[in-house]
Parts: C-alpha cells; structure tokens; sequence
C-alpha cells in the first residue's frame, strides 16, 4: 500500500473499512462495467492497488476470506467461508458485480425485464460467424451459411450483440462485428477469449466414410 | 438410381439452410450421396413450400431459393460421385473433382461453425443466470447530476421523431453470387436431347448420356432432367453394384412423354 | 429456521451459502426496494425467516458478524469486522442494497465524471420515439431504431424524462412513457399538445416485438 497518488480530496483509506469499502461502494453504482483504471481514477488510488483490491474482493465473495490489509490483527491466513450470494467478475474489459448463478431461478423470479428469449438456430449460427470472421460483410457470412442473413442481421443489431463497423473499402458493403454487450452476455473479456475454431475444422465424420470410400 | 429408402423423412423446419440440410442427410448414414433421391427431397420440399405459401408465410421464397442451392449442391456432388474412382480422365474429371473439394470444404467450414455455435449457445445459456447489478441511481446521486441542456421545441421535437420514426430505407441487399453459374442451362432443353437419344430404344450408360456435356452445369442439368423422365415412368434406371454404371432404359410409356409433362418449377432450373 | 412455507421448486437452503446468499443474490440486483413479504414469496421461505436474515444481513454489512445458520462450526459470538461499502436499508417498507452514506463523496465525484447535460442524438430519438408512440416497450423502440436502446432507456429514465408506466398484458415488458418533467422542459401541458406527426408514419402494429418472436 505505498503506491498511492498524491491525493487532493478525502483519503479513502481513513473512512471505515477503507480503500477495500470505498470500492465496494462505488461498485454499488456502476451500472456498466468498469475498468479498474477508471475505478482507480474516481477513488485516487494507484491501479495498482486497485486491481490487487478488486482481485481480493473477487476471492472474498467466492467464499475465500483474505488477510485484507486493515485486518492485520485478524488471523493471517485465508480461511474459507460460505460464497455469497454475488460476485465480482472482469468481463468485457470491465469489472461489475452479478448475482451468482447458482441462484439463477430464485433470481429470474425477481427480475423479469433482462432475460431475453434464446437466440434460434439461425441467429447463433450467424453470430458464431461474425464473432470469428469480424469485421465482416452480410454477404461473406451469407457465404459461409448457405443462406441470405439480413433478416437474422438485423435481430441481431435490434438485440445489440453486433453493430456496424464501418464499410469495406473495396465492395463498399456494410462490416459487422461483435459489440462488447455481446462479450457481456459471453461472459468473456475479448473475442480472442472464444473457443479456438480449428479444432472444429477437421473431422465431418459422417462425410468422411464414402469420401475414403472413393479416394485410393 | 435407386429409390428413396422406406421411412426417409425430410422435416426441413429443423433446417436452417442448404449446408445444415445436406449435412443432416449425410448424416443419415443409409445415405451415400448417389442413392440421395433428389426427386422426393423435391417432393417434400414443394410440399412444404406449398403449405408456407398458403399459410402466407413471406419465407417461402427464401427457401425456394435456398432449395435451389441445396439441389444444385447434391447434384455437383452427385456428379462428382459418378466418377470412377481414381481415374482421372480429362479436363472435365479434373474440374468435377474440383468442385467436389471446394464443397466438401465449405462443408467442413460450415460445420466447425455449427459446433462453435453449439458450444456459444451454451455459454450464453449459462451466462443467462447471471444479473448484473444494474439499478438506478440512488436519489441523492441522480439529483447531483447537472441539469439537463434542453434547446429543442416542440417542432423540432415532433421533425426529430418524423425522422427516428420514417421507415429506414431497407439496406442494399448484397446477393450471395457464389452459387450463380455462368450460362443459363434449361432442364427442359436437356430433357429434349436425352428424350431423342432414348426414344432410339438403346439403353444408355448415364456416362455416355453425359459424354458430349461441356461443363458441370449440363451434367447436373441431365441428371435432373433424367430424375423428371423418372417421375412421369418415361425411363427406368439400373445399376449394377452400387458404384457401376447407372443404366438409363426408355420405357414403353415413354412413348407418351413430351418435355411438355415438365413442371414448371424446373423450368429454370438450375 | 422451522417456519418454512411447503417449497414447489428449489430448495434455496441446499444452494451453496444457503438462504442467506439466496436473498443476497437477489438483493444485490433488485432496483426496486422489496418488502420482506415479496423476498418470502420469490425465495419461498417464511416471511419470519426473512426476517431474520434480513436483519443479520444488515448487521453483517456494517461489521458485525454473527452465527450464521450454515456456520455452526464457527465461534458462537458475534465480532466486529470493517463495514462494508454497502449497506441494507429499508425504507417505507422496502429493503434495497445502496452504497454507503460514508462513501457519498466518493461515488458522487465517480457518478459525475464524465456526465454531460447535453442528450446524445440516440438518446433524443430514443425520446422522441417514446413520446409518441408511448406507452411502448424498449423491444418495440428497439425494432424501430434498428438498435438495441437498453443503455439510452436507462439513461433516460435516469434523467427523468420517461418513466415505467406498467408492463404489457401480452408480452409481460415494461411500457415506458414520457414523465411530466419532460412536458415541463418541453413548454406543453401534455403529451396531445405535441405537434402532430405525418399520418403517413407507420405505427406500432408492423413492428414485431423481437423477444416474443421465435423466428428470426
């Protein structure tokens, strides 16, 4: 805890429960995620120091109690309690607070406005393409689908998980790609973070029979 | 050419395009690709479009054309299936075989995509269970907010929402060209030159029937045109061992048969 | 913890955490204050037992642990850890989580970093869309956008210029409609006063509400 920045107003780390406290609270407003730098810039706090916090709140919340640095007269070492009922996940680049998944049907009962209506078999298909193949055309994801998708494009942009990015300089067509509500609905932090596709590539094994049959 | 196995169904509402419906037919493991009975798939497939018709559902075209994609596509892969194996003739062997691995490449493409899409709707499902915290602000914070900056009037208000509500000018559709050919190629003209050959009473290897095609087109083109000649009994088809020659026999009611008797849904196929 | 109501569904005491994270998970992501008897019926647990947690989850939340149900193992007397940055309050009747009052100035200085007075041109659209199509939900605002409005709806209701007005009988979304704030900045005494639109714009009735449709 010596990393701090020269602090102009309230020191954070003289309110009760300190730093650790001032982030719970502020992580109380957000309603975006946000990113540990600009956590660190609204409390006056190194992110360094932030993201050591964050990281130690996200362990405390899973039922992992930490030596947190204002309970040095505590016992040291980390003993694990019951998780509770929420918790602090880095996802889309920012950190924001859930309720935990194992409560998923008392919490549904709750909150009706959210849960959206599953994707069909059309839409994932399309959104599994535009998220590996982004930015791209509807006509190169028409391609690789067999099928037109402007209808199944537009649900997609209306529900948010993709967007508009720009034109493609040769063909002038409209480029999709994958909008950060979508890493959300994820829960991953970038489109890098999605399953490799290669491993999907080889195989076709209900193909592969009568093509060996035929190739000597 | 054999006939479409007992209990074969096609539910195509479980499909949701070319690539997925011959993926599921593959998967079907009775079915080897040449023993595919293009012709009842066309059945239950105008079926099915009839019913959407009638129902007036706007997707009927769609798929009609999408059909159109699927029956070229078995009909390529049909056609390279005739093939001999390993015997690599000519110029046009070379290009069937071609075709054949572009397909069976954009086949393994657009599987990988569907496992992906499998694994994606999974997360997305679990991910569901999570809410994040995401209430309003509480009233002594949304209250230190800065006031709002409010310049519009009610005429520039209502001009706003005439354009937020104006239908927005569909977007220019760009057209998949990937599957279109070269040069139109009429069934029903193809169908007119088999008739003349058969009417000879010769039967005729599907090998030599095809000989004089000069692209894939004619071949795929014939080989629909001999699936209509089936249809009205004109010609019956024999075969051997299941990758011998497929032998095309005019039929005695054949003698009625006229490219008359084409329905006009082949008309412009493919 | 012998009044529990006879239990259709899930049993929240076998969940990891047990009741107590149940009613924090739901706590957590509730935006509305809910009543003790709400909180009962949706984690179907006796309003007493409710209660009960309530009240040591709020003493929990300032400090002061205690025996809790599922931590029998654990030293009987209550102690006093550091408060949290959050804090359980009930108000006219209503529990809610909010950030704590300790923490105002901080969450204050981080909820105005970056807000503007000014509407973004979506936000404007959004409310113009609302205004005069009201009461309509975000779904249908969403179809005619072409884009997903969740964040510019929450925006606005933030500012005070639309406001829930109920959920629809069919689809069960929330309808929203333009507030009396935003007659007053407008200059008119109601929504009939606002200037009419070409009678050639289309309505609502062609506008499918995506979350109901299962084809897409």
């Amino acid at each position: 805890m010596s990393q701090e920045l020269p602090d102009p107003g309230v020191d954070v780390r003289d309110l009760p429960g300190g730093a650790r406290a001032a982030l719970e609270a502020v992580l109380m407003v957000l309603d975006q995620p946000a990113t540990a730098i600009e956590l660190a810039a609204g409390l006056n706090l190194a992110v360094a120091v932030v993201d050591e916090l964050l990281a130690e709140l996200q362990r405390e919340y899973s039922g992992y109690t930490v030596k947190a640095p204002d309970m040095d007269d505590a016992s040291d070492f980390g003993f694990s309690t019951s998780p509770r009922g929420f918790e602090l996940r880095n996802i889309a680049g920012g950190w924001r607070i859930y309720s935990r998944a194992d409560f998923a049907e008392i919490v549904g009962r709750f909150v009706l406005e959210g849960q959206t209506a599953r994707l069909t078999q059309a839409a994932l298909e399309t959104l599994a393409v535009i998220a590996y193949r982004q930015p791209v055309s509807r006509a190169r994801v028409s391609a690789i689908r067999g099928v037109n998708v402007d209808s199944v494009v537009r649900t997609l942009t209306q529900r948010g998980l993709i967007e508009d990015s720009g034109h493609d300089p040769e063909s002038g067509a409209i480029l999709y790609r994958t909008t950060s509500y979508f890493l959300e609905r994820m829960g991953i932090g970038s489109a890098a973070e999605l399953p490799q596709l290669s491993p999907h590539l080889p195989g076709l094994e209900g193909i592969s029979e009568f093509y060996d049959a035929d190739r000597m | 050419m054999a006939e479409s196995k007992p209990g074969f169904e096609v539910r195509l509402a479980n499909f949701t395009g070319p690539f997925d419906l011959l993926l599921g037919l593959i998967a079907k493991h009775q079915l080897d690709i040449t023993e595919v009975a293009i012709a009842t798939v066309t059945d239950e497939f105008i079926k099915y479009i009839r019913k959407l018709q009638k129902l007036g559902e706007e997707w009927a075209l769609d798929e009609a054309s999408e059909f159109l994609v699927i029956a070229a596509t078995l009909l390529d892969l049909k056609a390279a299936r005739l093939l001999p194996a390993g015997e690599v003739e000519d110029d046009e062997d070379i290009a069937l075989l071609e075709a054949r691995d572009l397909l069976f490449a954009r086949l393994l493409q657009y599987k990988a995509f569907k496992q992906v899409a499998a694994l994606m709707a999974g997360t997305l499902e679990q991910e569901a269970g999570r809410f994040p915290r995401q209430v309003a602000l509480e009233e002594h914070f949304a209250a230190m907010l800065p006031e709002l900056v409010w310049k519009h009037s009610p005429e520039q208000f209502a001009r706003l929402a005439e354009s937020a509500l104006k239908p927005k000018a569909p977007r220019p559709t760009e057209v998949g060209l990937a599957h279109l050919h070269g040069s139109a190629v009429s069934v029903k003209e193809q169908a007119e030159i088999l008739g003349l050959r058969l009417q000879l009473g010769k039967p005729l290897s599907f090998r030599a029937l095809i000989a004089d095609a000069d692209s894939t087109l004619v071949v795929v083109a014939r080989f629909l045109a001999l699936l209509e000649m089936f249809r009205d009994r004109a010609v019956s088809f024999e075969q051997v061992s299941p990758l011998g020659d497929l032998t095309v026999h005019w039929t005695v009611d054949g003698r009625e048969w006229s490219t008359e008797n084409l329905r006009e849904e082949y008309e412009e196929l493919p």
